[in-house]
């Protein structure tokens, strides 16, 4: 059995991941990353927009900390969110002395420019790929350092020990499957193990993240006893290509592009959603219309509606929107030039996650958690545009530097059920959520006593027995499951949520999971087995959905991208609290726990939201 | 276990239908230039009759001019050249960075010329046999 | 009530003379497809809207897959779909173990270059109407198959790194950024955009015949750093040692395949012109 | 992890040189053309014409030079030719040192046949 021993074990090697990787190093630690794709690889590539941060006179951290609280429709912790805007600059100018091409003013300074929600220009961008940059120049001080990366590892366990409060549990590394060998190696991690898995998009059907985005960070952390925080806050993004989910910026709306539906209205006016803006309304209110279309009969072959640009002119959209054409020709098959595009609403990012304090810990000690996966609670209900590029960088820097021993004060963001206000046990599901058998776990029965090394060993074993079992019976593939899972969330968790299509779902997701128990992997290869890996993964699915929906459900209330039709407003006398989820082994518990509002030097005042 | 399957060079070559303009250009021009240090060194031999003697030089020369094979190989050699030097143009502006978006049609500009070059000079070279 | 204003984000960057290049190009190729598309649809009223796949089929461990054949899969068309929608309806409908890798579906990752049609391409970026049908779909060339359309990527990895592809320099400004100026950041730009797919190294015959050969991908690198100017001189000098070496720039026999097949528009060869260039005056400077 | 760039020397050199006689080249080769095939018929060539050429300094000169040009720029295109194929080690160094050889061979015979074309010896 191969066990690999290091200090810090970084799993996901994205934006997140390698600023966890390098911090870590910096602080002296002998450090691998072990990630299912090349860290080139990972999505954060895609992001193009920009990377919020307070560099310029007229703009200080306090302001960005306003705007993002602000933005989060209080539900973000004070703290964290603090952290976020007092570390951004620094950080940013970090990625520029390591190279990173931003785009440059006359004077030679980075260029910064303005991002919805916003009260100063400090979107700080590289061309329209600003993402893609981050993601190389970090990869390459990666390699400047030496830093050992497994790549094309699949995590799929933690080694976390089973005492019965996950408060007392330790984390000692994790179980890997080596794709290309078709080995299942140990990680032993001496002073803790980061999770920097990403986004978790294809819990839906019709998503902008990649395929690779399956929520295994918070799946696993969840089955390992960490509370996933917030669940029910999924962004959508209203201008995404319906057959890939290839993002359309609002570059084009603000250029002039306009939306109807299959009767040439131009809805967002005629159909009353957004009288003033219209087309430019906020991301929610574009989205709900769209799909109100499509589902009142109006939409293009049952699906989407048009944005068209053609009146703009052939020149201008090469001028201004060059890349949009490309996008759609190449992913969609489209000239915008000539005819309008198709786009629907699509699943984009994720606010909620693995419950973290502002240092990245979770309440298992030597488990982190940063980046999308992670709910340190900083977007609240809802993200600002460019705000996720800055998270991944300063939690990622936070936790890499934690883990490897630096003291970073303490931390005020409470993590674990200690933290605890109110349980909710009133909530009325139809079936009964969680594992089918009863106690069911990922924390290695040890009686807590084994030696940290042993207690991997015993996590690989139990991997290995799992693996083993999926390759030889014969079954259902996961493939179907997946798309039924997918379905129904789209269906039923999406933009619009009613508490009857709410309680469909979940019974939808107990089917998927009683499917699942009878899966089974029909390559027999050992080598690149991507079948198997994706049957892992769609188990990780079921897990997320299911938090996804029985968050929505709890909530009542409309808040940031979480929308009720039985609940139209904002109740901050009751719901300025977190949805905790606990996975319980197994019979997964529902739980509050208050939103920490108070700031350095202020209390942060809940407002109606409108710019 | 992995192992892994090294398809060879062979089926490369196999796919020439695929080749572009540049690759074309490419072993075209590698081909000619083999030729031409190949001819050099015959040619230096065949001059070497130089060094017995005048009449034997003259001989020599005269009555492999008079062979229709020659000739007709002559004419390949000149093609040959006219190739390599006008490709070779190509890849000297190339080199400097000039035209850089217009390498595949210089490519075929070369060919045509060549073309031209060799067909014009046919009557010169199988001329007076 | 608008809980969040429109987001600008169009690109505002200066128009470079290379950009609009590229951007003819691109637009004239757009123009063909435009044509080839309406033939297409023009097939397709004809055809029964299937689109027929032949896919390379290798496994090392597998009866039956041992020795490399091609499999024929019947993928059901709709309108927009890419070489990689049909691989993943193949996979997903037909066979559970067609493996390839891919992950962002928008050209961005870089996983999923493969050879179709004869040519370098990457799955996702290639819409099925541009192509003739049936659609041959292979792995890499000049690359070892690990599985399927899956190559080994070690050795293009090797070479990308061993140009040391890291920003380096002593002198760095406290508390805030290093100057740079646009013209400067325009001339590296499009250097920057390397999406580590792979393509070109597949495509160029001297990357094929001498493995050490550093490649167009690696030698673009080695381009986006030597010619940033915050590196400073010192640095340009030291990575022009590194292009230099014996199976570096000068390997390079202009090919232009490279060029032709990056997925993100890269001037490869040029940047390797400009390079031998540099070399030559850097080396002249000692003389 | 590729350090194949330990064993540094300036490669430069050759390329370079490569693409000056390149350039004479194509200047000499285009000359000496016309002149064996147009201007005089290839066919009416005798000893005592080359002999007249020859035994013009400028002329003599040029054509030891297109000579010496010809042999570097085909020895060496054929080396490169070779080594991108992923000639190696001591094959490598074999075929060097018989392509230089080759080419020593070349311009040495070369010139005493140059000098034996002006008949003043
Ligand atoms: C189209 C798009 C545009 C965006 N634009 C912006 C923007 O302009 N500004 C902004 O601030 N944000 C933007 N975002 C959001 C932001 O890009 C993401 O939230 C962020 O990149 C996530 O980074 P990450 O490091 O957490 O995860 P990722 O970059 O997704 O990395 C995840 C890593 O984890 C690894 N991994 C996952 N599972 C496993 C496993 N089981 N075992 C081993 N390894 C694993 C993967 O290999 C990968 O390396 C955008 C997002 C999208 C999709
Ligand atoms: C007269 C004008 C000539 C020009 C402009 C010319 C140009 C070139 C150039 C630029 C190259 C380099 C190709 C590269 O490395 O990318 C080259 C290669 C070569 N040339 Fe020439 N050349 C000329 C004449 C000759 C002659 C007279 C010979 C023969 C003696 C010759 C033989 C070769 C050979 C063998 C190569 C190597 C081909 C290869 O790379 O495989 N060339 N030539
Ligand atoms: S240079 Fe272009 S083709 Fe080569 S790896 Fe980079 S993106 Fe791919
Ligand atoms: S294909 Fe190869 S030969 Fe040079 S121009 Fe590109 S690297
Ligand atoms: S799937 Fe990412 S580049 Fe094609």
């Amino acid at each position: 059995m191969t066990i690999h021993e290091h200090d810090v074990v970084v799993v996901g090697a994205g934006g997140a991941g390698l600023r966890a990787a390098i911090a870590a190093e910096e602080e002296g630690a002998d450090v691998a990353m072990v990630t299912k794709l090349h860290p080139v690889r990972s999505h954060t590539g895609a992001a193009e927009g920009g990377i919020n941060a307070a560099l310029r006179d007229g703009d200080d951290w306090e302001l960005h900390a306003y705007d993002t609280m602000k933005g989060s429709d209080y539900l973000g912790d004070a703290p964290a969110i603090e952290t976020l805007a007092q570390d951004a600059p620094e950080e940013v100018i970090q990625l520029e002395h390591w190279g990173m091409p931003f785009s440059r003013e006359d004077d030679g300074r980075v260029s910064q420019r303005p991002f919805g929600g916003l009260s100063f220009p400090r979107t700080t961008y590289a061309g329209a790929e600003t993402g893609h940059h981050l993601l190389h120049t970090m990869y390459e001080q990666a390699v400047k350092r030496g830093i050992r990366v497994y790549d094309e590892f699949y995590v799929s366990q933690l080694a976390v020990t089973d005492h019965d409060d996950p408060e007392d549990r330790e984390c000692h590394g994790c179980v890997a499957y080596d794709i290309k060998s078709g080995d299942v190696v140990g990680f032993r991690a001496r002073n803790g193990v980061v999770l920097a898995t990403g986004g978790d998009g294809q819990v839906f059907e019709h998503t902008t993240n990649a395929v690779a985005n399956t929520g295994d960070g918070p799946a696993m952390a969840y089955r390992a006893g960490v509370p996933v925080e917030d669940m029910e806050f999924v962004q959508f993004h209203p201008t995404t290509l319906p057959s890939t989910g290839v993002l359309i910026s609002e570059g084009v709306r603000g250029e002039g592009g306009i939306l109807y539906n299959s009767e040439g209205e131009r809805f967002m006016f005629e159909g009353g959603y957004a009288n003033n803006a219209g087309e430019l309304a906020s991301r929610d209110v574009v989205s709900r219309a769209e799909l109100t279309e499509v589902n009142e009969g109006r939409g293009i072959n049952d699906e989407y509606v048009y944005l068209d640009m053609r009146h703009l002119g052939e020149e201008r959209i090469n001028d201004r929107l060059e890349n949009i054409i490309h996008l759609a020709e190449d992913f969609e098959g489209v000239n915008p030039i000539d005819e309008p595009m198709p786009v629907k609403p699509g699943q984009h990012y994720h606010m909620g996650g693995i419950e973290t304090n502002e240092n990245g810990e979770t309440c298992v000690s030597g488990l982190y958690a940063a980046g999308e996966c992670a709910c340190a609670s900083v977007h609240g209900s809802n993200r600002l545009g460019g705000n996720a590029l800055p998270e991944l960088i300063v939690f990622g820097a936070r936790a890499g530097h934690h883990a490897a021993g630096r003291d970073l004060g303490t931390a005020e963001v409470d993590t674990g059920p200690s933290a605890r206000t109110e349980t909710e046990d009133g909530l009325d599901t139809p079936v009964e959520p969680g594992a089918l058998d009863t106690p069911d776990s990922d924390v290695a029965a040890d009686g807590a006593l084994v030696e940290p090394v042993e207690l991997v060993e015993r996590a690989v074993e139990r991997e290995r027995a799992r693996i083993e079992d999926m390759l030889e019976r014969d079954g259902t593939n996961h493939a179907e499951i997946r798309e039924d899972l997918q379905e129904t969330m789209t269906e039923n968790v999406n933009v619009f949520r009613r508490e009857a299509d709410l309680k469909k779902a979940l019974e939808v997701i107990r089917e998927c999971r009683e499917r699942y128990q009878g899966v089974a992997v029909s390559d027999p290869s050992r080598t690149f087995n991507t079948d198997l890996i994706h049957t892992i993964e769609t188990g990780n699915l079921i897990d997320i959905a299911e938090t996804i929906t029985l968050g929505a459900l709890a909530r009542e209330e409309f808040r940031g991208a979480h929308w009720r039709q039985e609940h139209q407003e904002r109740k901050d006398g009751e719901w300025l609290k977190h949805t905790m989820i606990s996975w319980n082994d197994g019979s997964p518990e529902l739980y509050y726990k208050p939103v920490v509002l108070e700031g350095e030097n202020k209390e942060y005042e809940p407002k109606v939201r409108s710019y | 276990m992995s192992q892994s399957y090294d398809r060879g060079l062979i089926e490369d070559f196999g796919r020439w239908k695929e080749f572009s303009a540049g690759m074309w250009a490419w072993i075209f021009h590698k081909f000619t230039g083999w030729v031409l240090i190949g001819y050099l060194f015959t040619h230096v031999a065949v001059l070497s009759s130089a060094t017995v003697s005048g009449e034997v030089y003259t001989q020599t020369l005269q009555s492999l001019e008079s062979l229709l094979v020659v000739r007709v190989l002559e004419v390949g050699l000149l093609a040959v050249a006219a190739f390599h030097i006008l490709n070779g143009i190509r890849l000297l502006f190339v080199d400097l960075g000039i035209g850089l978006e217009a390498q595949d049609k210089a490519f075929y500009a070369a060919m045509v010329a060549t073309g031209v070059i060799t067909i014009a000079s046919i009557p010169t070279f199988l001329g007076g046999i | 009530m608008s809980t969040q204003i429109k987001e600008r984000d169009t690109e505002t960057e200066s128009e470079s003379s290379e950009e609009s290049e590229h951007q003819t190009r691109r637009l004239s190729e757009k123009r063909e497809r435009a044509d080839m598309k309406e033939r297409a649809d023009n097939d397709l009223s004809e055809h029964d809207e299937t689109v027929r796949l032949k896919v390379f089929r290798y496994d090392p461990e597998v009866e039956g897959k041992k020795d490399p054949r091609f499999d024929t899969f019947e993928v059901p068309f709709t309108k927009g779909m890419t070489v990689l929608d049909a691989l993943i309806y193949a996979r997903d409908h037909f066979d559970s173990s067609l493996t390839f890798r891919h992950s962002c579906r928008q050209a961005v990752c870089g996983s999923d270059a493969l050879f179709v049609n004869g040519r370098q391409r990457l799955g996702c970026k290639t819409q099925m109407v541009d192509l003739e049908w049936p659609v041959r779909i292979e792995p890499l060339p000049h690359a070892d198959v690990v599985k399927d359309l899956i190559v080994d990527m070690e050795h293009f990895y090797d070479q990308m790194e061993s140009v040391e592809p890291y920003f380096q320099t002593n002198e760095l400004p406290s508390g805030e950024e290093q100057r740079q100026s646009r013209e400067n950041r325009e001339k590296v730009k499009m250097s920057t955009r390397c999406i580590w797919c792979s393509a070109c190294m597949s495509s160029c015959n001297v990357a094929a015949g001498d493995n050490e050969y550093l490649g167009p991908a690696a030698i673009n690198k080695a381009y986006r750093f030597a010619m940033d100017e915050r590196e400073g001189e010192d640095m340009k000098a030291h990575r022009l040692n590194i292009i230099e070496q014996e199976h570096g720039v000068w390997r390079c026999q202009t090919q232009f395949s490279c060029t032709e097949v990056c997925p993100k528009d890269i001037p490869l060869t040029e940047h390797i012109q400009e390079l031998k260039r540099e070399a030559v005056k850097s080396n002249l400077k000692f003389w | 992890m590729a350090d194949h760039y330990s064993s540094f020397e300036p490669k430069g050199t050759r390329w370079l040189l490569q693409r000056i006689t390149a350039g004479f080249l194509v200047v000499v080769l285009a000359f000496h053309f016309m002149l064996l095939h147009f201007v005089n018929h290839a066919g009416d060539i005798t000893f005592l014409g080359t002999q007249a050429r020859m035994s013009q300094v400028g002329y003599f000169l040029t054509m030891v030079s297109f000579l010496i040009a010809g042999a570097f720029h085909g020895v060496n295109g054929v080396y490169n030719a070779l080594v991108n194929q992923g000639l190696d080690g001591t094959q490598k160094t074999v075929v060097k040192w018989l392509l230089v050889a080759a080419g020593a061979l070349l311009i040495a015979q070369g010139i005493r046949v140059a000098t034996a074309m002006t008949g003043l010896f």
